[in-house]
């Protein structure tokens, strides 16, 4: 077994290890999990190291070709008469999702620390949803992208309907339904894909290699783009997130908002842009318009939220917009800038699930104007909150501007077949989230941190404990390196996106009409 | 020639009596009457095989159908309370939607049956003794017996005749009724029908039994 | 050799009818041991002893490779449902019981015996009468239970399976008349695309269509799930299905090959239909068996989407996914059972806090409804995607598109019970589930089957290499 | 670059010590041993100033370019982002005459104010936090002093907004300051967002162009300021045809990037931010929303003039916008009666003068640059140290209004002395650094032909020499209006009211007396001679020197005028300045109200954003959006209550079903059969 298996098997085994435990030792099941994150984290390091080996002297090569390079490749052949394989290996993308995912789990079970109700289930429910996203980012056979993906989706309706408060039945009642619709329609978009090369086969880096007509890229890309669209909340499709962030216990918020809702980002720009380039640049103008709907009226949305969760979920809807903005550009920058956005929301995103839950947990409320003034009571709290909030409105220095930046110049450069009129309005109207962002952004933390305390009670409150320390700490420090030193995230992504964005430009040549 | 005009005006005639007969099957809210008329219609049946020439057919039609069946029928008609088996009025939509899907299947029968290629295709010969041909080919295990499908069928018939027995009898030995069950609350549903009806009465839109549904329209 | 398990299910049948008469009321419960036996001798005596092609009869019962895995099915399953109703069986004193469980016994293997001969037919005879053999014992089955909701059912199964019957020997009659022989290989070769035989085939797929729960001939299924007996409806929900599904595919692939490709629409409007009404009526029912008649309805429609297109991977799909459905089903219906036998209860919000309370048998019931649902990694979702694969290539996209929508409204009500498993707290009236170690083993068979199936590769593999050689023979 | 000395090839050590000195503050020390803190802070900034006078003295005596200008270097450029090929982002240093000049202004005055806070927040709970940000301030600003390229500059002008909005919110429990501190950065950040879209705008055409010269730009970033300025991509700038909403696409670059300088030096009608910033604590007034951030706009228009120049609309628009910031401002500077308020204003108006000064300036008539750079140069100090001395008497008096303060000069003498020093020179009275400048400025307006600019310098002048005297004649002259009128307002100060007024420790006098100084001498550095606009062909003309009598004159007149009716009118009677202002009603009240700017962008966000846009966008999105989601789950529901109807329990129903079923079989599949 390779180095990818292994990343998908450690949550899982770590999954069974929890499930032996007795149900009683809910601290050793904590450190059980803890441990076997901890282990997962250090693997995915040595793993980027090992990637890295590999990958980099190809760096160049793949600057002109048109089909990604995959690392560390195992391949078993699985249904062989149907073309179904278990493949799994990295390249530079998923290499960063794993990255991303490995933090946000790690310090997603040090944010769940103090779980206590059936912390068995919890943990073992939170393992499992890890192991399908880690299968999802390193499956390259779209069969098992697509069994891994509904793993990741699934394990989330108990923990939110477990494990969740307010209306958590029907959240994740909606959640899970809305997000299987989009797997619906993912899954017809696959077998037409499947079928219509002439050998049938799942494998993603055959399929890149045949060329799909383009009557059928022009209608599978929408049904892939929307299907993950709904998971990375795409407007219209993205009201299971408010519903389903603000019910969901910390640490399912986290991985939530932090790292499934990449999933979406990364299928749209794995299997929507790559495999169908006629088809994304047929739907790409249309797809930034609705993104950009998404960035601002998300952003707009989360201006007059009372709810903490809901405030972090709309600003989440508008920071997914982002993404598939980025992906939507379908140039080397937005691509790039969407990958980035990723794997910077997710790191924000996650610190601010984690933080909520934990003011959460001390005031017992989230309702921001019942707060006030908390900055002085819990100051880490507080620190780690303005950082993460100053990563969301996209300050330089944090991984959010590097993202920002890249989907900016992306979306104003456009392409040469879109009109570039449009695709910089569009553009245009996304940068004014910027605004927006740091209008809520500061309104809401300046209530809930700053002024004189309001409410008696909290002024006993405690700051952060080592563990929330620690995982909040981890986060920052991801936001601050990431923004701080981006070419460590850059130059491991670049190598996989040239290829995509060579095969965009080599098909742009072709259609006659666009130019 | 004029064999062939007879058994032509004994064809309709027959046709005739027998679409009569079973109209009044369906038609009759009396039951012991329908059952009479359904026991015409199977005779005319065995009729038909007559015309065409298979009186071992015709003889095990009367025998068994009109002579068994029927006649069981119209027992077990006799030994029931005859209110319980008058037909209930049927609903007026219910009427109507049986209607069209009767006429329909009809319709569509007749339009398929048309153009039938082999209506009037030439008789295959027949042996001369059809009894000893059925006989054999029931019983031989070759290419052209039915052995098989023989044996399967008293099969059918063993399980419907244990099957029978064992719905028929009235009570049995350690019924529910009679006996304490598992668990307090197995209780409930022991007395099965109030319980089940009673979740069911609560739980499905639609009623289970006719004559309830039928009562509430009523 | 080829009969052998046929000739083991029949003899067991009639052992069990004997030896029942010979021994103390008391023993009766060990019945239930013998017929077990019976069924996994023959089960044995399919894997291991039995060839998988061959004839006998002057080659009215065939065996062929497709047959062997539906046979294997069917025995497996039949002993699952054994297992199932052993409780019920066992406790002959106490209620509610099914009482006279020798005859019970016998009813079921008679009705295993013909389902196993259905596949092997090869002339319209012999194929009706062993049709018939898997469908009356049902009738007389599911009316066991002596109260007016068990005899409701039968008697509604039993006239809505004498009119589809009808219907269906009407149509082959048909057939014969138009095809001018019994045989199923050479009737095909007489058969041309008119109106009496289009009018024959409709007759054949409504008195198919019902065994295999299409709408619109599947209204007998909801009462008569909710009626029978919980072990028979786990029986119906899978033999039936699977009795069905041999027919048809016995009489399309054989009898009419080259007018299937014309059918697709047909078929993908019945796949439509039946999946969707199946699932939203489901969607509100509150008795968990007749919550599972709709869901069987619904991948009934799932089900016959493998007959879209051509190749072997339509009929390996289709039997692939009748075997995973047939685990998973009875998986659930295991848990059904169980705890309809300890505590009495149907209704969905009695299996509240069951997994606080069974932990085991909430994550079995959960794994068995997620693989109805068709959830990865369990097998329920390999076969779906098989299916649904089939259509794709068949060209039938937004089949494939209500196909997956569908599954997404069956998601909706299986959440609903997983719902009060997990979420719900437990109902503190009712008792902790005990697992007798027969069923225990048998829901442990069944889930690890339900998981394991669609991960192991060469069981569909194995199917899809019997279909195609299975293809190969068939009468051009 | 042969033979540079130590500190001109390691420049960025000026940046990082700064930065070093933030990380360690911030993480390590502001936790453990707050007064450490302080100390290394001050520490490391007066480090950094030392190497930037050094670093000056150095690039001072760099051998000319042949063109007679000192050089332009970027001895240190670090990949940082790469966008993409030509369009990556270096980190790095640059130094040219108006870099360096602040370099030295920025570290100077930082270490200044960062010994001055440490007397001024002695003893405060946030103490290290105030350090932690005061020193990324530092890093940032000279970051973007330094910047090589527009990203570089960009980044570092929002990582000064964000130290800035911090310390402006420095007393987080304290409502106002919060307001303040988001308004400062929402304003900014608005403002910010024509910067990025001029970064946009400008970085697809440079791109384009970059693209397109292949070997010509090898070593040079899409977006470095070398490539921008160059005169052949300028004419090829110049040449785009693009036009947009009429106006030319270099045009709309420099004015979308203008856009973020007037921001940041909080031009008209984006100046509302700050005054109001007035709530952090006095130091950071003086260290950011005086001498140093304030000018980024400034500086980055400077920066940035060849594309300016190359667009005489830009230029229009950056004099027009300056010219008329310097009257408003200095209007509503008049009337106010917060001690910093009227600095902020008179902060204002100065940023307008430099900012009209570089609009008036041109290839033709290069004036105008030297002078805006010169008066940036001067102000920093006097403003500084105007500011340190405000924050000396609010520390004395604990009152910002100055009607609660008076006759200050014979409790505070150092603090009145510099004051005093500081007003003379905003007032442009020679030989103070103020008159230097401003007469360059006046002088560049009228030499390039604008004469309604120079009028309203003129007229500007006076103002800011009458406005500003009359808050030294309130403050520091007449009687001592403080302690009774505390009484009446607020009893819990008691202790303070009692208790007269002192001297500030050394601390804290002992900067403003650097400054006091720098105030005096500023005037006589040569920065006329060294900061001047190269022309595109690298030769500069003759140097014009001396002061200009015909401008002199008049400008000091003015300030003259200016000082005379502040006496008249606040240094005796104060009647007199109540019946003036009496008479003049509603029009005072009005620009009192700094003519209700506030209030219409209250309006805006409050009630058109908030609640026309946003709350409405929220109430759709789940009553709509989400409503048809649940519509959908409600439908389908229904259609399960329908099929369930047809489940009617009735077997001759189901009956008719089956028939039906084989109709329609019949129907459908004879219709897909072909014969």
């Amino acid at each position: 077994m390779g180095l990818a298996s292994w990343l998908i098997l450690i949550p899982f085994l770590t999954a069974l290890a929890v499930l032996a435990v007795p149900t009683r030792r809910s601290d050793l099941i904590r450190w059980v999990a803890l441990v076997g994150t901890a282990a997962h984290l250090a693997l995915t390091s040595y793993t980027t190291w090992a990637f890295w080996q590999e990958a980099s002297p190809d760096l160049v090569a793949v600057r002109t070709e048109t089909v990604s390079r995959v690392y560390l490749v195992e391949r078993v052949p699985w249904f062989e008469s149907l073309g179904i394989d278990y493949l799994v290996g990295v390249d530079g993308v998923s290499m960063s999702m794993v990255i991303l995912t490995s933090i946000i789990i790690f310090t997603g079970v040090l944010a769940s620390w103090n779980v206590v109700h059936r912390t068995k289930e919890f943990f073992t429910l939170l393992l499992v949803l890890v192991t399908g996203v880690f299968g999802v980012f390193l499956s390259f056979d779209l069969f098992l992208f697509f069994m891994f993906y509904e793993v990741a989706v699934l394990p989330m309706y108990l923990l939110i309907g477990v494990w969740g408060t307010g209306r958590k039945e029907y959240s994740a009642m909606k959640l899970t339904l809305m997000l299987m619709v989009g797997s619906a329609l993912i899954l017809v978009g696959f077998l037409a894909m499947y079928h219509a090369n002439g050998s049938t086969t799942f494998d993603l880096t055959k399929l890149a290699q045949a060329h799909f007509e383009t009557g059928l890229q022009r209608w599978v890309f929408p049904l892939i783009f929307i299907g993950f669209g709904i998971l990375g909340a795409m407007y219209p499709f993205h009201t299971w997130s408010p519903d389903g962030h603000a019910s969901a216990p910390t640490a399912v918020s986290m991985l939530h908002a932090g790292v499934l809702m990449k999933l979406g980002g990364y299928g749209a720009l794995r299997i929507g842009v790559y495999l169908l380039p006629e088809g994304a640049q047929y739907w790409g103008l249309f797809f930034m318009a609705v993104t950009t709907i998404n960035i601002v009226y998300g952003s707009l949305g989360a201006i007059t939220q009372k709810d903490l969760k809901y405030f972090t979920a709309y600003s989440s809807v508008s920071h997914c917009g982002f993404v598939l903005f980025g992906v939507a550009t379908l140039n080397l920058m937005g691509l790039k800038g969407a990958v980035l956005q990723m794997f910077s929301h997710g790191v924000m995103t996650g610190l601010f699930f984690a933080l909520i839950g934990m003011v959460y947990g001390r005031t017992h409320t989230r309702i921001i104007p019942e707060m006030g003034g908390l900055g002085k009571v819990m100051p880490w709290l507080a620190a780690c909150f303005y950082i993460g909030g100053m990563a969301s409105l996209g300050l330089p220095g944090l991984a959010g501007f590097i993202a920002e930046s890249h989907i900016f110049l992306g979306g104003f450069f456009g392409n040469s077949w879109t009109n570039p009129i449009l695709s910089r309005t569009l553009t245009v109207l996304a940068t004014l989230s910027i605004v927006v962002t740091a209008v809520y952004v500061l309104r809401g933390l300046a209530t809930v941190f700053q002024g004189p305390v309001r409410d008696p009670h909290h002024a006993e409150l405690t700051d952060a404990t080592l563990t929330e320390r620690l995982s909040t700490g981890i986060l920052v420090a991801t936001l601050v390196v990431t923004g701080m030193v981006p070419g460590l995230l850059i130059d491991l992504i670049e190598g996989t996106l040239f290829p995509i964005v060579n095969r965009l430009q080599a098909t742009g040549m072709a259609i006659p009409g666009h130019s | 020639m004029v064999g062939q005009a007879v058994a032509n005006v004994l064809f309709y005639l027959i046709v005739a009596v027998s679409l009569w007969l079973a109209w009044s099957v369906v038609s009759s809210r009396r039951i012991l009457r329908a059952a009479v008329a359904l026991m015409g219609v199977l005779g005319a049946s065995a009729g038909l095989y007559l015309l065409l020439g298979f009186p071992f057919l015709a003889g095990v039609q009367v025998l068994v159908y009109v002579g068994g069946i029927v006649v069981l029928l119209v027992f077990a008609v006799m030994l029931t309370r005859s209110q319980e088996l008058l037909e209930d009025h049927p609903s007026d939509l219910r009427h109507k939607v049986a209607v069209l899907a009767g006429g329909a299947f009809f319709g569509v029968h007749l339009w398929a049956l048309r153009g039938m290629p082999s209506a009037r295709a030439p008789r295959v010969s027949l042996p001369a003794s059809d009894t000893e041909m059925l006989g054999r080919a029931l019983l031989s295990t070759g290419a052209d017996g039915y052995a098989l499908p023989f044996e399967v069928v008293s099969l059918i018939l063993l399980a419907a005749m244990i099957g029978g027995i064992v719905i028929a009898r009235k009570t049995q030995p350690g019924q529910a009724a009679t006996t304490e069950p598992v668990h307090p609350l197995a209780a409930d549903a022991a007395l099965t029908a109030a319980g089940s009806a009673e979740q069911l009465a609560e739980s499905a839109p639609a009623p289970v039994s006719p004559p309830v549904r039928e009562a509430a329209h009523g | 050799m080829l009969m052998l398990p046929e000739l083991l299910i029949i003899a067991t049948a009639f052992a069990v009818l004997l030896v029942d008469l010979f021994i103390a009321e008391r023993q009766r419960g060990h019945l239930v041991l013998l017929a077990l036996a019976g069924v996994l001798a023959a089960l044995v005596a399919l894997v291991t002893i039995t060839p998988d092609t061959g004839a006998l009869f002057g080659g009215r019962f065939t065996m062929d490779p497709l047959a062997w895995w539906l046979k294997l099915t069917l025995l497996a399953a039949a002993a699952v449902t054994l297992t199932l109703a052993q409780p019920m069986l066992a406790t002959h004193k106490q209620a509610p019981t099914l009482g006279a469980g020798s005859e019970f016994m016998t009813l079921l293997l008679f009705n295993l015996a013909g389902m196993l001969m259905l596949p092997s037919t090869r002339d319209l005879v012999f194929f009706y009468v062993a049709l018939e053999l898997a469908t009356i014992p049902l009738f007389l089955l599911t009316a066991w239970r002596r109260e007016s909701l068990s005899s409701e059912a039968g008697l509604k199964y039993v006239l809505m399976g004498a009119l589809s019957s009808a219907l269906m020997l009407y149509g082959l009659g048909i057939l014969y008349g138009v095809g001018r022989t019994m045989n199923l290989d050479l009737i095909g070769r007489n058969l041309f695309p008119s109106p009496p035989v289009i009018m024959a085939i409709a007759m054949v797929f409504a008195g198919l269509g019902f065994k295999l729960t299409l709408v619109p001939f599947h209204m007998w299924a909801p009462e008569v799930y909710q009626g029978a007996p919980t072990p028979v409806t786990a029986w119906l929900s899978v033999a039936s299905k699977a009795a069905g599904l041999s027919a048809l595919m016995l009489l399309t692939y054989r009898v009419f090959p080259r007018l299937l490709p014309q059918w697709g629409l047909y078929l993908a409007l019945l796949a439509t239909v039946t999946m969707t009404a199946g699932n939203l009526a489901a969607i509100t029912q509150t008795n968990i068996k007749r919550f599972m008649a709709f869901s069987a309805i619904s991948q009934a429609g799932y089900l016959i989407m493998g007959f879209l297109g051509a190749g072997p991977n339509g009929p390996a799909s289709m039997v692939f996914y009748l075997m995973v459905y047939a685990v998973t089903n009875l998986a659930v219906f295991a848990v059904i059972a169980l705890h309809h036998q300890q505590t009495g209860r149907e209704d969905i919000t009695s299996y509240r806090g069951l997994s606080q309370t069974n932990p085991i048998l909430a994550l079995t019931m959960m794994v068995g409804l997620f693989g109805l649902a068709g959830i990865p990694p369990l097998s329920g979702f390999v076969g779906k995607f098989f299916l649904f694969s089939v259509a794709s290539k068949a060209g039938y996209n937004w089949l494939v598109g209500i196909a997956a929508v569908n599954s997404t409204i069956s998601l909706y009500y299986y959440l609903r019970i997983i719902r009060q498993m997990y979420i719900e707290a437990p109902d503190p009236e009712l008792p902790k589930l005990t697992t007798p170690r027969l069923l225990g083993t048998a829901l442990a068979v069944t889930t690890l089957a339900s998981v394991t199936l669609g991960l192991v590769p060469w069981v569909f593999e194995s199917v899809r290499f019997s279909a195609a050689v299975w293809l190969e023979a068939m009468p051009k | 670059m042969p033979d540079l000395s130590f500190i001109l090839s390691h420049a960025w050590l000026i940046p990082a010590l700064p930065l070093a000195s933030f990380l360690l503050v911030g993480l390590v020390l502001r936790p453990l041993h707050k007064p450490l803190a302080g100390a290394v802070a001050t520490a490391a900034v007066f480090a950094a100033a030392g190497l930037s006078w050094w670093l000056a003295f150095d690039y001072l005596h760099l051998p000319k370019t042949a063109g007679g200008a000192l050089p332009v270097l970027v001895p240190t450029s670090v990949e940082w982002l790469r966008f993409q090929e030509g369009l990556s982002v270096h980190l790095g240093t640059l130094l040219d005459p108006i870099s360096v000049m602040l370099l030295v202004v920025v570290t100077t005055v930082s270490a200044l104010v960062h010994l001055y806070s440490t007397g001024y927040l002695h003893g405060e709970d946030g103490y290290g936090r105030y350090f932690t940000f005061l020193n990324l301030f530092t890093f940032s600003m000279l970051g973007l002093v330094l910047a090589p390229n527009l990203v570089q500059m960009y980044v570092c002008w929002e990582l000064v907004g964000a130290s800035s909005f911090f310390l402006i919110g420095y007393y987080y429990d304290r409502p106002s300051a919060v307001s303040a501190s988001k308004k400062a950065f929402i304003v900014t950040r608005f403002a910010d967002l024509g910067f990025l879209l001029g970064i946009l705008v400008l970085g697809y055409y440079a791109f384009t162009i970059h693209a397109g010269m292949g070997a010509a730009a090898a070593g040079q970033q899409a977006l470095d300021f070398a490539f921008l300025t160059r005169p052949d991509v300028l004419s090829q700038l110049q040449a785009l045809q693009g036009q947009f909403l009429g106006i030319g696409t270099l045009t709309l670059a420099a004015v979308l990037i203008y856009t973020g300088g007037a921001g940041k030096s909080a031009m008209f009608p984006l100046h509302i931010w700050l005054p109001d910033a007035m709530e952090g604590p006095t130091p950071v007034s003086a260290l950011i929303h005086a001498a140093t951030m304030v000018v980024a706009g400034v500086y980055l228009v400077a920066r940035s003039f060849p594309i300016f120049a190359a667009s005489a609309e830009a230029l229009q628009v950056v004099m027009v916008v300056g010219a008329f910031t310097s009257l408003f401002a200095a209007t509503i500077g008049c009337t106010q009666d917060d001690i910093k308020r009227v600095l902020a204003f008179s902060t204002l108006s100065q940023l307008g003068y430099m900012m009209f000064a570089l609009g008036v300036a041109s290839y033709e008539h290069p004036l105008g640059y030297t002078a805006s750079m010169f008066h940036l140069f001067t102000h920093a100090f006097f403003k500084a140290l105007l500011f340190l001395g405000a924050g000396s008497v609010i520390h004395a008096v604990h009152t910002n209004n100055i009607w609660q303060m008076g006759g200050l000069r014979k409790y505070m003498p150092i603090t009145h002395g510099l004051f005093l020093l500081a007003t003379l020179a905003i007032a442009g009275i020679p030989p103070l650094a103020g008159f230097f400048s401003k007469d360059e400025i006046l002088a560049a307006a009228l030499h390039s032909g604008h004469t309604v600019v120079f009028g309203v310098g003129l007229l500007v002048a006076g103002m800011t020499a009458f406005y500003m005297f009359r808050i030294y004649f309130v403050t520091f002259w007449g009687e001592r209006r403080l302690s009774h009128l505390h009484h009446q307002d607020d009893h819990s100060h008691d202790d303070h009211s009692h208790a007269d007024p002192h001297e500030s420790p050394a601390v804290m006098w002992i900067p403003m007396a650097v400054l006091g100084l720098l105030t005096i001498g500023a005037g006589f550095v040569p920065i006329p001679e060294w900061v001047r606009l190269v022309p595109l062909d690298g030769k500069l003309p003759e140097a014009h020197h001396g002061v200009d009598l015909a401008v002199a004159i008049p400008g000091t007149l003015a300030g003259v005028i200016g000082i005379a009716l502040a006496w008249f009118f606040y240094a005796g009677d104060p009647q007199r300045a109540n019946s003036a202002v009496l008479k003049l009603g509603r029009f005072y009240a009005v620009i009192k109200a700094k003519f209700y700017f506030d209030e219409i962008y209250l309006f805006v966000t409050k009630s058109i954003i908030f609640r026309l846009i946003a709350g409405p966008i929220a109430w759709f999105d789940r009553m709509v959006v989400d409503g048809l989601v649940n519509a959908t789950g409600w439908v389908t529901r229904l259609g399960g209550t329908a099929v369930n109807a047809s489940q009617t329990g009735q077997v001759q129903t189901y009956g008719s079903w089956l028939m039906s079923g084989v109709v329609l079989a019949v129907v459908v599949l004879w219709a897909t059969t072909r014969q």
